[in-house]
């Protein structure tokens, strides 16, 4: 469960990218962000994994207040909830394999574990032969789902999506979606913060929409509507 | 994490940035190296020195007509004063025939004396160093049956403060030395940390913990000083085996230290400081991107 | 124009990203690459501004003979050539501002020059009021602006653009598809390669389509259709 | 691109850098500190070694009996003969009264030796160094009036394997330690270059010709070179006036070269020795990136 309590940031430069946001997004919900380029969609997604505490208001993931969290409890915040970057965020000097089995060490799975599942969840998102790339040799598409299965390969309790379909042609795109929701059912709370109006119109799930910063719309069954 | 785990890890990320690690350990291996020549220099200045001191002596000169008996307790007392080391009996007749030597193509002033030897007998006393020289003098003043005391007074108010400011200068430029290494060395390693400034953040946001970040740059920084070191050593024991076979041949009056023993031990030091320093400027330098 | 005869490219760790592609893009023409992810999209651009060269076959920019060209004539191929490339490639530790005008500085252009053109170009892809922000402190989609304001700023002969959109909302898309068919319209080839099939079903322009490295489709008046 | 450009280009990048600049800069201070000091006591070793080296002397025993003229000729004689620097003439009663001095508590040798001076007049000769003086030894002997020569062969032949040692060993030191600091600062430039490989390759995809990408990278490499050398010129000088102060106080006699036109000219070098180091490390880890 994400909760937001009248929640703005502020940047150090100056910018104001959120003004009193409140929403709260139940357990096992699946919520798109939509907005123009500059809402405030990427910043929103921050606060919750804690890369940036809010100016004002309050944060809570599964009832924890984030901006509270000493610094020593942030990793494992951070374990129960999934990433998929806007830009990807791969380790470069890892392959893609490598950088599935990262996030697996660092919750401190079992290496037989990590042999299991790091190629199941490759094949899941379509890059089993890809495995020994680093990210600099795979191509966009390649890279953001490789940044997909690392978020995913951990079962989180909370998966955020930014733009997790940005670098993908519409098919796959909507085979990408089509696992999110999979994830979702099986009781995943999933944030995606997304421009495809194609699939918020055709998934019809909960659409929160925000412009320069404010909560301009939050509807349950929504569309991407500007 | 097991050992083996990180330790695979630092090595894989060794071999990836390999550049880097290039880099980063040559400077490492020519810092200790440049440190290691210095060390030994100052070992040798210092063996020097002390073989200098160590032939600076008392001169007790003794009354005329001690019988053996007398010779013997004396010398005993002698001994047993603090800070003596050695005492050696010179007889008046060695002494002229030193003198002479000394004198040499000047040794005609002597001629007609040896028959009246104007000169006494005396004991040569060694010290434990040019500091108790005043002190036994003093002491064996005192005593009975000897009539006088001579010691190169000049010469050791000359030596003591030069000697002493070689050791003061050449601890000062040792520290200087073994701390501007130990910046260079953690300098150097805290640039190739800064290069990875990304990786960090990226591992941080994944949910990695502060140590899981820590334990595999810690030994890579180990394993670069290491590296460095081991480079360093070989270079520091061949350069001096060079160096001591030359001076032996050239000027074989100084006195060197000889290479074995002390090779081992300055390899063994320079091992540890390298992975000691290696490890520690990975650790500081990483304090700033964690915890935040 | 860009024509490329029979071009190949496998990639040093053995990956064949493209087959035997010939096609011809005149100039002045405005052409959409097309086709699922991997498909050797980003390949084929790379391979016009000479990033990478073809393992066989030819690649012609304005009738040069681009892996014929010497080292130090790549410089001056590509000051007639703007990218905007899928990953953005801002400099980290220059504003957008420094950015648009480094491009500009690169080509020898007057200090005078540069403070006219490069606020204009920014105000072009709505990014007038971001000038003085890092890439890190700019939206994915502002980036992706910078990105572009950088590659036309110079009025290049060639414009690549290597999905220009991935990471704007709907609107700004089309918005920024209009800027590209309004500077080819000026005389400029562009070839765009990218996943929005609303985009390229609305402009009716010359669709050209990847899968797996080979040509499979090229169509004047074309559509997405997959 | 104007020289303006370029200056502000690098200084504003080593702003943005501070990190890395800072890391960098302060190695390059640190190692060419060292390198100052080494040198310091390089130049100062030599300058003692001169000193002790130009109190060597012949001693040429005059034939009794030669009146003034005589006299004059013979030392204009000797004063010619190459390598002579200068001659002193000292009368049978002065190197009697020296002698006495030196025998200090045996002193009374020489009594009643007084009437009959057995002592000859002499010359005293220094010449431009210890290899000059068997030269000038031979060449005295054959001169009328010159009944014998002197002078300490001995501790010549252990002095002058002792200093050429000295000033071998002293030129191997200064060569390793130059080598070794332009190695570190050119390998902490390459640190900082590496570093920003990606920029670098951005900026030729945006058709940026070499020489674009490396005059500001070449002046920001000097200028980091130049910054550490200043801090570095500015610690030597003080350390150095700080221990040629505490050599005067303690051993007064030992010879130092004084500060100032010294502490000039090394803060000259060390400037020099930065930038250019500093631009070469720059352009020479830039060709990895350029041309390919
Ligand atoms: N680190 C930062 N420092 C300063 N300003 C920032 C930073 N990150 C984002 N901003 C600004 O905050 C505003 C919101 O940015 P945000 O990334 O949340 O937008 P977004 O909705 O994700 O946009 P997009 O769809 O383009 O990704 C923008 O105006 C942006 O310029
Ligand atoms: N530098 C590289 N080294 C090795 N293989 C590469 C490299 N770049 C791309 N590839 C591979 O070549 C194929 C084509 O890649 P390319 O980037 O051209 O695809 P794309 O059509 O642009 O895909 P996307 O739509 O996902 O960006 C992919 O299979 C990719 O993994
Ligand atoms: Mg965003
Ligand atoms: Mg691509």
């Amino acid at each position: 469960m994400i909760e937001f309590y009248d929640v703005s940031k502020s940047y150090p430069n100056g910018t104001a990218a959120l003004h009193g946001i409140t929403a709260t997004i139940p357990k096992g919900e699946f919520a798109f962000v939509v907005g123009p380029s500059g809402a405030g969609k990427s910043t929103l997604v921050r606060l919750v994994y804690r890369e940036t505490l809010p100016t004002s208001g309050y944060v809570f993931v599964n009832g924890v207040n984030v901006s509270k969290l000493r610094p020593a409890a942030v990793p494992y915040l951070r374990r129960n909830i999934g990433v998929v970057f806007q830009d990807f965020k791969l380790l470069p000097r890892k392959t893609a394999y490598e950088n599935v089995a990262f996030a697996m060490r660092v919750v401190g799975a079992s290496p037989k574990e990590i042999a299991r599942r790091v190629p199941a969840t490759l094949e899941l998102v379509g890059l089993v032969d890809k495995g020994e790339a680093y990210p600099a040799e795979l191509s966009g598409g390649e890279q953001q789902r490789a940044a997909l299965a690392r978020a995913i390969v951990n079962h989180p309790l909370v998966l955020l999506a930014d733009e997790p379909t940005g670098n993908l042609d519409p098919a796959t795109s909507w085979e990408i979606v089509q696992l999110l929701l999979e994830i979702n059912r099986r009781g995943t709370t999933v944030l995606m913060a997304t421009h495809a109006k194609a699939i918020v119109d055709a998934a019809r799930r909960r659409v929160i929409t925000l412009d320069h910063g404010r909560l301009v719309r939050d509807r349950q069954r929504g569309d991407y509507s500007q | 994490m097991g050992v083996r785990m990180i330790l695979g890890e630092a090595l894989v990320s060794v071999r990836r940035n390999a550049l880097m690690s290039l880099a980063s350990t040559t400077t490492v291996a020519v810092s200790l190296f440049i440190l290691a020549v210095f060390l030994l220099a100052a070992v040798n200045v210092d063996h020097m020195v002390k073989t200098i001191e160590g032939e600076l002596e008392v001169r007790l000169y003794l009354s005329a007509g001690l019988d053996e008996a007398a010779l013997e307790d004396l010398r005993a007392l002698v001994e047993a004063l603090e800070g003596v080391t050695e005492v050696i009996y010179v007889s008046k007749e060695e002494a002229l025939a030193t003198l002479r030597q000394q004198l040499g193509p000047r040794a005609d002033l002597l001629e007609g004396i040896d028959e009246m030897n104007p000169l006494r007998d005396s004991f040569r006393v060694f010290t434990q160093g040019p500091a108790w020289i005043e002190h036994v003098a003093a002491a064996a003043a005192g005593l009975g049956g000897v009539e006088d005391v001579g010691y190169q007074r000049e010469l050791i108010q000359r030596l003591l403060p030069l000697t002493s400011a070689i050791h003061f200068g050449g601890l000062v430029l040792v520290g200087l030395m073994v701390i501007a290494t130990l910046f260079v060395i953690s300098n150097t390693v805290r640039l190739t940390i800064l290069a990875r400034s990304e990786e960090i953040s990226i591992m941080k946001l994944v949910g990695a913990t502060d140590w899981f970040i820590r334990w595999p740059l810690l030994l890579e920084g180990m394993l670069l000083g290491l590296l460095g070191a081991a480079i360093a050593a070989i270079g520091a024991w061949q350069a001096y085996a060079w160096a001591v076979n030359g001076v032996y041949r050239a000027v074989s009056f100084i006195p060197v230290v000889p290479v074995l023993p002390l090779a081992w031990r300055l390899g063994l030091l320079l091992c540890g400081l390298g992975a000691v320093i290696g490890g520690l400027g990975s650790v500081l330098s990483l304090r700033r991107f964690l915890r935040t």
